[in-house]
C-alpha cells in the first residue's frame, strides 16, 4: 500500500479547487474545472479504494495530528469499509451533480461559481465527515458542512428557499448543539484526554451516563436522518432546494445521520443502544409506513421523492439498531444503495422539473410519449425506489429486513409492508406523470439531451450492476460491520433449525 | 448605637432609590442618585466608625469626588438633551425601545 | 507615623500609559489649534495603546507577579494581563473605527437640525474629546478588572463609565436616539453604581475592610450568614451584573447600542464586557471564595434569565445594532455558565480560561460585526433596519460574506472561533460533573439554537432576498476599518481553526488564577 | 418416494451454461431498449432468435438431464455470490425446472413470432418484444433458480415485465391503471414470500433450496405452517388466485399476445411452481398449509369459472378461465405428491391450449379491429377458418373433450383429488361444469349465429406468421396431455424433483368421476347451446338478473378490495398528510411561532422608560438579596 496521505489530499483537492473555482471569473470555465476536479477526486477516491485490504487493519489511511491539544481534539482521518463506501459513494455523486446542475444555478440569476464552489466545499466535508476518526473533528464537519448545503439551498432553491433553508438549519443546529454536549460530556466522562475514536470506545462504563451520552448523539442523528417524528425538515429542504443539492442533501448528508447511529451510538454506547433499541426500532417502523403513506398523498413530486426517502431511512435505522450482521451490513448498503437510488429519483425528477417549470404531478401526464428516455429513467429509478429485486436497493432493502427479522419478527413484518406502499407510491407517481393523455403543456417536452444522458447513465448502470453483483461493497462493508458488532457486544442469532442439531 | 445611622442611611437610600423610580425630571432623578451615593457615603463612615478604622471615612472622600465628577458629566447631558428637547422630563426620551 | 505606600509602577505601567496619554489629549484639545487635533490624537491614542500593550507584553514575558501591588490594591496577576491584552488588542481595533468622523457629532452643544449645527458640519468641526475620552474609558476598563478592592473597583468603574456616558451621545446621525442613549446609560448606570457601592459599603461593614482578601478571610473565620453580607454581595452583584448586562438588568443594553455612535457600540460590547467580567470573576471568585455556601443556584437563575432573553427578544428585533445587543446579552448568559463553574484549582483554571477565550473571540468577532455596520448606509447615516439590508449579498457580496461569517460566528459554527468559545466555556462547565450546571449547559444550547435564528435570518435577508432598487450604499472602507474587519475577520477564522496558541496563552494565564 | 439430493454440478455440458438461457434473451432486450430506434428494423428478429436460442438451450440440457441416472436429476449450477452469507445466484437444473424451461421457451417462442404478426403496425413493436424477451428472460430466472433469493428476483423481474406490457398502450388510461393494479396487487403477494423467506432464514440460516428442503422437517409444525400460508399468499398474488385474482382480469388491457404469454401460458403459473417447488418442504401431504392451497384452489376455481360465464369481452372471459383452471393446478399442487404431476401436467397443457385460445382471440380481434365484446362477434368461422379451428381445438381441450389434453391432466386432477378429499373433488368436478358453460358460450357467440358486427368491419383471416403459431399450439393441445399422462410419463419424470406417491395412479377413463365430469361438462355445453346458439343474442348487453350482475363484477372482488384497502386507504392518506402538515409540522412551526410570538410580547417588556428600567433594577436588586438570603439560609 502506498503510504500517501490520501484523505488529507481528498479533503485538500476539494478545498483547494473550491477556492480556485470561487475566484474564476469565467462561469464557464468554473463549470469545467468543478467538473475536473471532482472526477479527479474521484479518480483518487477509487484509486485509494482499490487499495483498500478488506480484511485488513480496522482502520486505514489512518493520519493523526494534534490539532488542539488543550481540548484532546485530533485531525484523526482514516476509513474503514462503512466510511470508504460512503466516500466512495460522495465521490461518485458529486461529479454526476455538477454536471447535472450545469444549469441550475443560472435561473436565479445569482453567483453560478458560487454554487460550484460550495458544491466542492461541500464535498470536502462530506469526505472529512466520513473519514473522522476524531469524535471532535467528527462533529466540526458535522456542523460545518450545514452551511454550504444551507446556501445552496436558499440561494438557489425554489420559492420557499428561504424558509426552508432556515428550517434545515434550525433544526440540524439543534440536534448538532445537543451532541455538542454529550461530544463534551463524553471528552470528561471517559477521562482519556483524548478525542480519538479508537481510545474512546467502551470507555463510558457507567449505564446511566451511557444513556443520556447516547441520547445527546442520538437526537442529533436522527434529526439529520431523519427518523419519525423529527423529519419535516426534510420534505421542504429537499423539495426547495435545487436538484443536484437536493441529491447531496438526502443521498450523502442525511446519512452521516445514520452513519453516525451505527459508528458513535452503538460503539460508544453499547449498552445505551441496546436499551434504546425498542423505541428505535419501533420510530424506524414508524417511519417507514408512516413516511410511505404520506408519499402516497404528496402532490409535488420532490416532496414525494423526499418522503420516500424517510421511508427508506427507517429502513437504515431499523437495519442499524436489529444489530445482525446482515441487518447492520445491509443498513449500511442501503445508505451507499439509496444515494444513488434517491439521487438519480431527483435528478430526472429536477430534468422534468426544468423543462415544465412546474414540481407537481398534476401539471404532467403522458411524458412517455413525448420523452420516452426521460420517461424509461424516471421508472427505473422509481423501481429502483421501490426496491425491485435486480436494482441494488433491493438487496440492501433485503438484507436489512432479513437481518432484523432475525431479532425482531414483528417491526420486521410491519416493515415489510412498505414494501407494498412503496409499489403504490411510485406508481401512481409514474402513472400521473407519464401515462395517459399527453397533457398539453407538455407536448413540446424535449427528451434527454447528451448531457443528462451522461448524468443518468452512470447511476443506472450502478443501480444496475450493483442489484445483481452487491458483493464487491458486502466484503468491505462485513468486515467493518462484523468489528462493530464485536464492540457492540452482540452475537447474531442462530438459526433455530440448526441449534437444535448443536444440542 | 450605630445603627440608627445604619437605618437612616437605608432610608436615605430607600428614598433616593424611590425618586429615581417616581420623579421625571431628569435633574431630580439625578439628584435623587446623588441621594444614594450620600447613603452610602453614611454607611461608611458609621462603619468606620463600628469597625474603628478609618478606611470609611477615606472612602466616603473618594466617593464625593466620583460623585462630583458624576456631576459635571450628568448635568451636561441632561442640559444637552433639554436643549434638543425643550423637556427634562425622563419620560419623553422613550424613543429607544422593544 | 504614616508611612509612604509602595506602588509598583512597572506593573500598573500600562494603566498609567493610557491615563497620561489621556491628560495629554485634554492638554491637545486645550492648547493645539482645531486643525492639529485630530493628526495629533489619533497617533497619540493609537500609540499609547500599542505601548501598553507592549508593556503588557513584556511583564508576561518577565514574569507574572504573584502578589498584588499597589498596597494590595491592584491586582496584576495572569489573568488580569490576559484581561488587559484582550481589552488593549479591541480598543485598539474600536479606536481605529472611532477614527472616522463621520460618526460623530460636531458639535455636541449644538441643537440638532440647528443653524449652529449646520454651520459646525460646514466649518468642519469635530470633536476631538473622542480620544482622550475613549482613553480614559479605556484605562477604566483596565483597572476595573485588576482592582483588588472594592474601592478601587468603583473608582475604575466611574472612570470606565463616565467617558462612555458621553461618548454616547455623540453619534452624527439619529441624534436624538444617541442623546437618549447618553441620558438613559447615564441615569441607569449612576443608578447601578450606587446600588454597587451601598453594595460595598455593607461589605466593608461586614468585614471591616473592602479589600476583597479581606472580605474572604472574613468568611473563612465567620460563618457566612449575616444579613449585611446578604444585601451587600446582592447590590454589589447588582451592579456588576448590570455591567455586563445580565437580566434582569439588561434594560439599558439595547437601547445604548442602538443610540451609540456605532465605533463607540463597538469598544462598549467588547472591551466593557471584557471589563466588566473579569471584575465580577475577581469579586465572586477571590472574594467569595470562603463562603461555606453556594451562591451559584443566584447566579444560575440570572443566568439563564440572561440567555433565553436575550436569544428570544433578539428574534424580533428590526434594527441591527439592537439585535447585537441583544445577541450580547444572550452571550453574557453564556459566559455566567463559566463564572459558576467552580470547584478545585484545576477546575477553576479550566474554567477560566475558557471565559478568558470566549471573551476575546466574542470580542473580536463583535468588533468587526460592528465596523461592518458602520459601512452599509443610507443617505441619513447607517442602515439600521434589518429590511435595507435585504440583497447586500447581491451588491457587495464580500462585505456580506463577511458580515455573515462574523454572524455564523456569533452563532457558535465550527470552524469559527464562536464555536471553540462556547466550547471552551461549555466544555469547563460540563467538567464540573454536576446535573444541574450540565442542565444549563443544555438550557444554553437550546437557547443557541434560538438565537442562531435571528443570525440566519439577517443571513437570509442579506443572501436570499433580491435587493430592493433604492438599497443602502456600501461606502467603500476607510483603511482603518478595512483594517478593523480585515483583523476580526482573520483572527475569527484563524481562532476557529488553530486556537492552540492563544488557548494556551489563556491557560497560562489562568494556571495561577486571580492572587489572594 | 421423497425427492432426490439436491447435487452440485459438475458434469460440464449444456448445464453448466444454462445460465445461457437467461442470458441470451435478457441480452436481447438491452440490446433492444439500449439500442433504441437503430434496431427497429430488425429487433423483432432479434427478439425472436433470442427466444428460441433459449429454447434450444432448454432443449439440450433437458436431453443432457434425461441422460443422467435420475438420483443425479437435480444439479446446481453457482454463478457468482451475490449476498455472502446469505444466498449466491445459481441455478437448478432438475425435472421440475426443465419442465417449465420447456414451456416457457416454446411457448413464448411461437407467441414472439406471433407477435410479429399482431404488432406489425404499432410503432413501439421494438419496445413490446424487449419486454417480451425481458419477460422470457425473467420467468426463466424464476424456475431455475436455486434459492429463494434468485427466485424472487425473477419472480419480481415477471412482476416488471407483466407491468410494463400491461401497460404497453400507456397512453390508454385503462392501461396504466391496469399495469399498476396488477403490480401492487402482485406485490401483496411479494409480501408474503418475503416474510416467508425471513422466517426459513431465521429457522434455517439459508435460502439455498438445497440447505433449506432437507432441513423442513426439523422446523416445528406452526413455524412450516406459517411460511406455507406465507407462501401462498405470494402464490395467489402471481397466479391471480383469490383473494388476489383482481389483477388478472383488468390485466387483458396489455396487447393480447402478453395476455397470452404472461397472463395464461406462463407467469401465472409461478405461484403454483412455487407450491409444487417448496412442497416438499412446506405443503407435506395432509399439512394445514396444503389444505388451505385446496381451498384456495377450489374457490378460485369456482370463482373464476362464474366469473367466465358473464364476462362478454373475450379476453376477460379467458382471463376468467385461466384464473379457473389454475385454481385446478393450485388444489392439486395442495394435495401433496400425489397432485404435483397433475398440477404440472395441467399446467403444460394449459399452456398450449390457453395460449393457443388466446392467441385466437387475438386474431379474432386482429380481424375486428381490435373489437373484443362477443356480442358483436357472431358467424365467424365462416371468414376465419384456420382461426377458428385452432381456437375450436383449444375449447375442446379446455372443457375436457375425452382424449383433448384437459380431459387427461383435468381429469387426472379431480380424480386424485376426489381420493384426498370428496368434497373438493366434486366441487372440482362442478367447476368443470361450468367450464363446459362458458367455453361453449364463448365460441358459440364469436363463430356461430348471425353475423352482429360493425358495419366498418371487414374480418378477414390472420397472416400465416400468426396462424402458424396457433396451428402449432393447437397440436400440442391434442395430444399433449395424453402424453404426459398416460403411463404416468410426467410423475416419473418429476419425481426426482417433487417426489411421488407411494402408488402410481391408474389412469381409470370409466371412473365415476371421469363419467360425472364428462356429463357435467355436457350439460353446460348444452346448456349454452341452447342460451346462446339457439336464442338471438342481443348486441347490447341486457341488464342481467342479480346473479349475472355479481359475475359480470367478478363477484364484487373490485368493490370488495375498493371498500375494504382503497378508501380507507385513500382517507388515511389523506388523514396522514394533513397529520404530518399540520399536526407534526404545526408543532415544529407552532414551536416556532411561540417563540417567535413570545418575542414579540416580551419586548414590549422593553418600554422604553428609562425609570421602568429602573424599576426593574430595583426589583432585580430586591430579589436578588431575596435570593441570597433564601440560599444562604438553606
Amino acid at each position: 500500500m502506498l503510504e500517501l496521505p490520501w484523505l488529507s489530499f481528498l479533503i485538500g483537492l476539494s478545498v483547494v479547487g473550491a477556492i480556485v473555482v470561487a475566484f474564476l471569473k469565467n462561469d464557464k470555465v468554473a463549470k469545467q474545472t468543478t467538473l475536473g476536479v471532482s472526477l479527479l477526486i474521484l479518480v483518487l477516491t477509487v484509486v485509494m479504494a482499490v487499495q483498500f485490504s478488506p480484511n485488513g487493519d480496522r482502520f486505514q489511511f489512518a493520519e493523526t495530528y494534534d490539532w488542539i491539544p488543550s481540548f484532546g481534539v485530533h485531525y484523526a482521518v482514516a476509513v474503514d469499509g462503512i466510511a470508504l463506501v460512503l466516500i466512495l459513494l460522495s465521490a461518485i455523486l458529486v461529479p454526476i451533480v455538477v454536471l447535472a446542475s450545469w444549469h441550475d444555478a443560472e435561473q436565479g440569476k445569482r453567483s453560478v461559481r458560487t454554487y460550484f464552489a460550495l458544491l466542492l466545499v461541500l464535498e470536502a466535508m462530506m469526505i472529512g465527515v466520513f473519514a473522522a476518526t476524531d469524535v471532535f473533528l467528527f462533529y466540526v464537519f458535522f456542523e460545518a458542512m450545514l452551511i454550504p448545503m444551507y446556501f445552496m439551498i436558499g440561494s438557489y432553491g425554489g420559492a420557499q428557499r428561504s424558509y426552508a433553508a432556515v428550517k434545515f438549519l434550525l433544526y440540524s443546529l439543534f440536534g448538532g448543539l445537543l451532541m455538542l454536549v454529550a461530544v463534551i460530556a463524553l471528552y470528561n466522562v471517559a477521562d482519556k484526554n483524548s478525542f480519538l475514536f479508537p481510545d474512546l470506545i467502551g470507555a463510558v462504563t457507567d449505564p446511566t451516563t451511557q444513556k443520556w451520552l447516547f441520547l445527546g448523539f442520538f437526537i442529533a442523528f436522527a434529526i439529520k436522518a431523519p427518523l419519525w417524528p423529527v423529519h419535516t425538515w426534510l420534505p421542504d429542504a429537499a423539495a426547495q432546494a435545487p436538484a443536484g443539492a437536493a441529491v447531496l442533501l438526502v443521498g450523502v448528508l442525511d446519512k452521516v445521520g445514520t452513519y453516525g447511529m451505527l459508528r458513535f451510538c452503538l460503539e460508544l454506547f453499547p449498552d445505551a443502544a441496546k436499551w434504546a433499541t425498542p423505541v428505535v426500532i419501533a420510530l424506524s417502523v414508524i417511519g417507514i409506513v408512516y413516511g410511505a403513506i404520506v408519499a402516497i398523498g404528496q402532490t409535488d413530486i420532490k416532496r414525494l421523492v423526499a418522503y420516500t426517502s424517510i421511508s427508506h431511512f427507517g429502513f437504515i435505522t431499523m437495519g442499524v439498531f436489529a444489530m445482525t450482521t446482515t441487518a447492520t451490513s445491509g443498513a449500511t448498503l442501503y445508505m451507499v444503495n439509496h444515494g444513488f437510488s434517491t439521487g438519480v429519483l431527483f435528478l430526472v425528477a429536477g430534468f422534468l422539473i426544468y423543462r415544465r417549470g412546474s414540481q407537481f404531478i398534476a401539471d404532467y401526464g403522458g411524458v412517455q410519449k413525448v420523452a420516452p428516455l426521460l420517461a424509461g429513467a424516471f421508472l427505473i429509478a422509481g423501481l429502483s425506489g421501490l426496491s425491485l429485486p435486480g436494482l441494488s436497493t433491493f438487496v440492501s432493502e433485503f438484507m436489512v429486513l432479513l437481518g432484523t427479522y432475525q431479532r425482531y419478527a414483528v417491526p420486521a413484518i410491519i416493515g415489510t409492508t412498505g414494501v407494498i406502499l412503496a409499489a403504490i407510491y411510485i406508481l401512481w407517481m409514474y402513472q400521473r406523470t407519464m401515462n395517459g393523455p399527453t397533457a398539453e403543456s407538455v407536448a413540446e417536452m424535449k427528451d434527454l439531451n447528451g448531457r443528462e444522458r451522461w448524468v443518468v447513465a452512470p447511476l443506472i448502470a450502478l443501480i444496475v450492476v450493483l442489484g445483481f453483483f452487491p458483493k464487491p461493497l458486502l466484503d468491505v462493508i462485513n468486515p467493518a460491520v462484523k468489528e462493530s458488532l464485536v464492540n457492540v457486544k452482540v452475537t447474531d442469532p442462530a438459526p433455530v433449525v440448526a441449534v437444535k442439531e448443536g444440542q | 448605637m450605630t445603627t440608627h445611622y445604619l437605618v437612616l442611611s437605608t432610608l436615605l437610600f430607600a428614598i433616593g432609590g424611590i425618586g429615581v423610580l417616581v420623579r421625571r425630571n431628569a435633574i431630580v432623578v439625578f439628584m435623587c442618585v446623588e441621594l444614594m451615593l450620600n447613603a452610602c457615603n453614611l454607611a461608611f463612615v458609621t462603619f468606620a466608625r463600628q469597625h474603628g478604622n478609618i478606611d470609611g471615612q477615606v472612602i466616603a472622600f473618594f466617593v464625593m469626588i466620583v460623585a462630583a465628577a458624576e456631576v459635571v458629566i450628568g448635568l451636561a447631558i441632561i442640559v444637552t438633551i433639554f436643549r434638543t428637547r425643550r423637556s427634562a422630563s425622563v419620560d419623553d426620551a422613550s424613543l429607544l425601545k422593544y | 507615623m504614616i508611612t509612604a505606600p509602595t506602588i509598583e509602577y512597572f506593573q500598573l505601567a500600562p494603566l498609567l500609559v493610557l491615563l497620561g496619554a489621556a491628560v495629554v489629549g485634554v492638554l491637545v484639545e486645550a492648547f493645539a489649534p482645531r486643525y492639529l487635533r485630530r493628526a495629533i490624537h489619533v497617533p497619540l491614542t493609537l500609540l499609547s495603546l500599542v505601548g501598553a500593550f507592549a508593556l503588557v507584553i513584556l511583564q508576561t514575558i518577565r514574569g507574572v507577579p504573584t502578589s498584588p501591588s499597589a498596597m494590595g490594591a491592584v491586582a496584576v496577576d495572569g489573568p488580569t494581563l490576559f484581561i488587559w491584552g484582550t481589552i488593549l488588542v479591541l480598543s485598539f481595533v474600536s479606536v481605529l473605527l472611532i477614527n472616522d468622523e463621520e460618526q460623530f457629532v460636531p458639535s455636541a452643544a449644538a441643537v440638532p437640525g440647528s443653524a449652529e449645527e449646520e454651520k459646525a458640519i460646514t466649518e468642519g468641526n469635530a470633536h476631538t474629546e473622542v480620544y482622550p475620552l475613549a482613553l480614559f474609558a479605556i484605562a477604566g476598563m483596565l483597572l476595573f478588572p485588576a482592582s483588588n478592592d472594592l474601592l478601587i473597583m468603583f473608582v475604575a468603574l466611574e472612570v470606565m463609565s463616565l467617558p462612555l456616558y458621553l461618548l454616547c451621545g455623540l453619534a452624527r446621525r439619529r441624534r436624538l436616539l444617541s442623546q437618549e442613549a447618553s441620558v438613559k446609560y447615564f441615569l441607569l448606570g449612576a443608578f447601578s453604581s450606587a446600588f454597587f457601592l451601598y453594595g460595598t459599603a455593607l461589605l466593608y461593614g461586614y468585614a471591616g475592610s473592602v479589600d476583597l482578601h479581606a472580605i474572604s478571610q472574613a468568611l473563612a473565620v465567620a460563618n457566612g450568614t449575616d444579613t449585611l453580607l446578604y444585601i451587600g454581595m446582592a447590590m454589589l452583584g447588582v451592579g456588576l451584573l448590570f455591567k455586563i448586562g445580565a437580566a434582569p438588568f439588561q434594560a439599558w443594553k439595547p437601547d445604548v447600542y442602538q443610540g451609540a455612535p456605532t465605533p463607540i457600540t463597538a469598544l462598549m460590547a467588547s472591551g466593557t464586557l471584557v471589563a466588566a467580567f473579569g471584575a465580577l470573576l475577581r469579586v465572586f471568585w477571590v472574594a467569595l471564595g470562603n463562603l461555606d455556601w453556594n451562591w451559584t443556584p443566584i447566579m444560575w437563575g440570572v443566568a439563564a434569565l440572561t440567555m433565553v432573553v436575550g436569544s428570544i427578544l433578539a428574534i424580533t428585533q428590526t434594527d441591527i445594532k439592537r439585535m447585537l445587543a441583544y445577541s450580547s446579552i444572550a452571550h453574557a448568559g453564556f459566559l455566567l455558565i463559566g463564572v459558576m463553574a467552580v470547584g478545585d484549582a484545576g477546575q477553576n483554571a479550566l474554567a477560566l480560561s475558557g471565559l478568558l477565550f470566549y471573551l476575546l473571540t466574542y470580542g473580536i468577532t463583535t468588533v468587526g460585526a460592528f465596523a461592518i455596520v458602520t459601512l452599509v448606509r443610507d443617505p441619513g447615516g447607517e442602515a439600521w433596519h434589518l429590511s435595507r439590508w435585504a440583497g447586500l449579498g447581491k451588491r457587495s457580496p464580500k462585505l456580506a460574506g463577511l458580515f455573515a461569517f462574523f454572524l455564523l460566528a456569533f452563532a457558535g459554527i465550527p470552524l469559527t472561533s464562536g464555536f471553540f468559545g462556547k466550547y471552551a466555556v461549555f466544555r469547563s462547565a460540563v467538567a464540573l460533573g454536576e446535573a444541574w450546571l450540565t442542565g444549563l449547559v443544555v438550557l444554553a444550547v437550546v437557547a443557541s439554537a434560538a438565537a442562531a435564528f435571528f443570525y440566519v435570518r439577517v443571513i437570509v435577508l442579506m443572501f436570499f432576498s433580491d435587493p430592493s432598487a433604492d438599497g443602502p450604499t456600501v461606502v467603500t472602507p476607510s483603511w482603518a476599518t478595512s483594517a478593523v474587519v480585515g483583523f476580526s475577520a482573520f483572527a475569527t477564522v484563524a481562532l476557529g481553526v488553530f486556537p492552540q496558541p492563544v488557548l494556551d496563552l489563556a491557560e497560562k494565564a489562568a494556571k495561577t488564577l486571580f492572587v489572594q | 418416494m421423497e425427492p432426490v439430493e439436491i447435487l452440485s454440478h459438475t458434469g460440464g455440458g449444456v448445464i453448466s451454461v444454462a445460465w445461457l438461457m437467461i442470458a441470451l434473451p435478457l441480452i436481447g432486450a438491452a440490446i433492444l431498449l439500449i439500442g433504441g430506434r437503430a434496431t427497429n428494423k430488425w429487433g423483432h428478429f432479434l427478439a425472436v432468435l433470442m427466444s428460441v436460442a433459449a429454447f434450444v438451450v432448454a432443449a439440450l440440457a433437458f436431453f443432457q438431464l434425461i441422460g443422467l441416472d435420475p438420483a443425479q436429476r437435480r444439479q446446481s449450477v453457482h454463478l457468482w455470490d451475490f449476498i455472502p452469507g446469505v444466498a449466491d445466484i445459481g441455478l437448478l437444473i432438475d425435472p421440475l425446472s426443465i419442465a417449465f424451461c420447456l414451456l416457457i421457451t416454446f411457448v413464448g417462442s411461437l407467441i414472439h413470432i406471433y407477435s410479429i404478426g399482431y404488432m406489425s403496425h404499432d410503432p413501439d413493436r421494438r419496445r413490446f418484444f424487449a419486454y417480451l424477451n425481458l419477460f422470457v428472460a425473467a420467468m426463466l430466472l424464476l424456475v431455475l433458480a436455486d434459492n429463494y433469493v434468485a427466485l424472487f428476483i425473477g419472480w419480481e423481474g415477471v412482476g416488471l415485465a407483466s407491468y410494463l406490457l400491461i401497460g404497453f398502450w400507456q397512453y390508454k388510461p385503462s392501461a396504466a391503471v391496469a399495469a399498476k393494479k396488477a403490480f401492487v396487487v402482485n406485490r401483496v403477494g411479494d409480501f408474503g414470500l418475503l416474510v416467508a423467506m425471513f422466517i426459513i432464514f431465521a429457522q434455517f440460516g439459508s435460502l439455498q433450496f438445497a440447505e433449506v428442503f432437507p432441513a423442513a422437517g426439523e422446523a416445528s409444525q406452526g413455524v412450516s405452517t406459517a411460511i406455507g400460508l406465507l407462501l401462498l399468499l405470494g402464490a395467489c398474488g402471481k397466479s391471480a388466485q383469490l383473494p388476489l385474482q383482481s389483477w388478472l382480469l383488468d390485466a387483458m388491457e396489455g396487447p393480447t399476445p402478453v395476455s397470452a404469454l404472461i397472463h395464461a401460458a406462463t407467469m401465472v403459473t409461478a405461484g403454483v411452481y412455487l407450491v409444487v417447488r417448496s412442497g416438499s418442504a412446506f405443503f407435506p401431504e395432509g399439512s394445514t398449509a396444503g389444505l388451505v392451497v385446496t381451498i384456495v384452489g377450489v374457490a378460485t376455481l369456482l370463482a373464476g369459472a362464474i366469473i367466465g360465464t358473464a364476462k362478454d369481452d373475450i379476453k376477460k372471459g379467458l382471463a376468467g378461465s385461466t384464473m379457473s383452471q389454475i385454481g385446478y393446478m393450485m388444489l392439486a399442487a395442495g394435495i401433496g405428491p400425489a397432485g404435483y404431476a397433475f398440477a404440472i401436467a395441467h399446467l403444460i397443457s394449459h399452456g398450449f391450449f390457453k395460449a393457443d385460445l388466446f392467441l385466437g382471440a387475438g386474431s379474432v380481434m386482429h380481424a375486428m379491429n381490435d373489437e373484443v365484446d362477443m356480442r358483436r362477434y357472431g358467424g365467424l368461422r365462416k371468414v376465419l377458418p384456420i382461426t377458428f379451428v385452432t381456437f375450436f381445438i383449444g375449447y375442446l381441450a379446455i372443457i375436457g373433450f375425452p382424449l383433448l389434453s384437459g380431459y387427461f391432466t383435468k381429469d387426472g386432477i379431480i380424480e386424485s383429488v376426489m381420493h384426498h378429499n370428496a368434497i373438493l373433488g366434486w366441487l372440482a368436478v362442478v367447476g368443470a361444469g361450468i367450464t363446459g358453460f362458458y367455453m361453449t358460450r364463448m365460441v358459440v357467440m364469436t363463430f356461430f349465429g348471425p353475423k352482429r358486427w360493425d358495419e366498418k368491419a371487414h374480418p378477414h383471416e390472420s397472416p400465416a406468421v400468426m396462424t402458424w403459431p396457433l396451428i402449432i399450439l393447437s397440436v400440442f393441445s391434442i395430444g399433449l396431455g395424453a402424453y404426459l399422462i398416460l403411463s404416468n410419463r410426467l410423475m416419473v419424470f418429476l419425481a426426482p424433483a417433487v417426489g411421488r406417491p407411494e402408488e402410481l395412479p391408474h389412469f381409470a377413463p370409466f371412473a365415476v368421476t371421469g363419467l360425472a365430469t364428462l356429463a357435467l361438462v355436457a350439460v353446460g355445453a348444452g346448456l349454452a347451446i341452447v342460451k346462446y346458439g339457439r336464442a338471438e343474442v342481443p348486441v347490447v348487453q341486457p341488464r342481467g338478473s342479480f346473479l349475472t350482475v355479481f359475475a359480470r363484477r367478478d363477484l364484487y372482488g373490485d368493490a370488495l378490495n375498493e371498500a375494504l384497502f382503497m378508501r380507507p386507504g385513500q382517507w388515511l392518506t389523506r388523514f396522514a398528510v394533513f397529520f404530518d402538515n399540520r399536526g407534526i409540522d404545526g408543532v415544529v412551526n407552532g414551536l416556532a411561532a411561540g417563540v417567535g410570538g413570545s418575542s414579540g410580547r416580551l419586548r414590549k417588556i422593553q418600554t422604553g422608560y428609562v425609570r421602568s428600567y429602573a424599576l426593574s433594577i430595583f426589583v432585580g436588586a430586591a430579589v436578588l438579596a431575596g435570593a441570597w438570603f433564601v440560599v444562604g439560609t438553606l
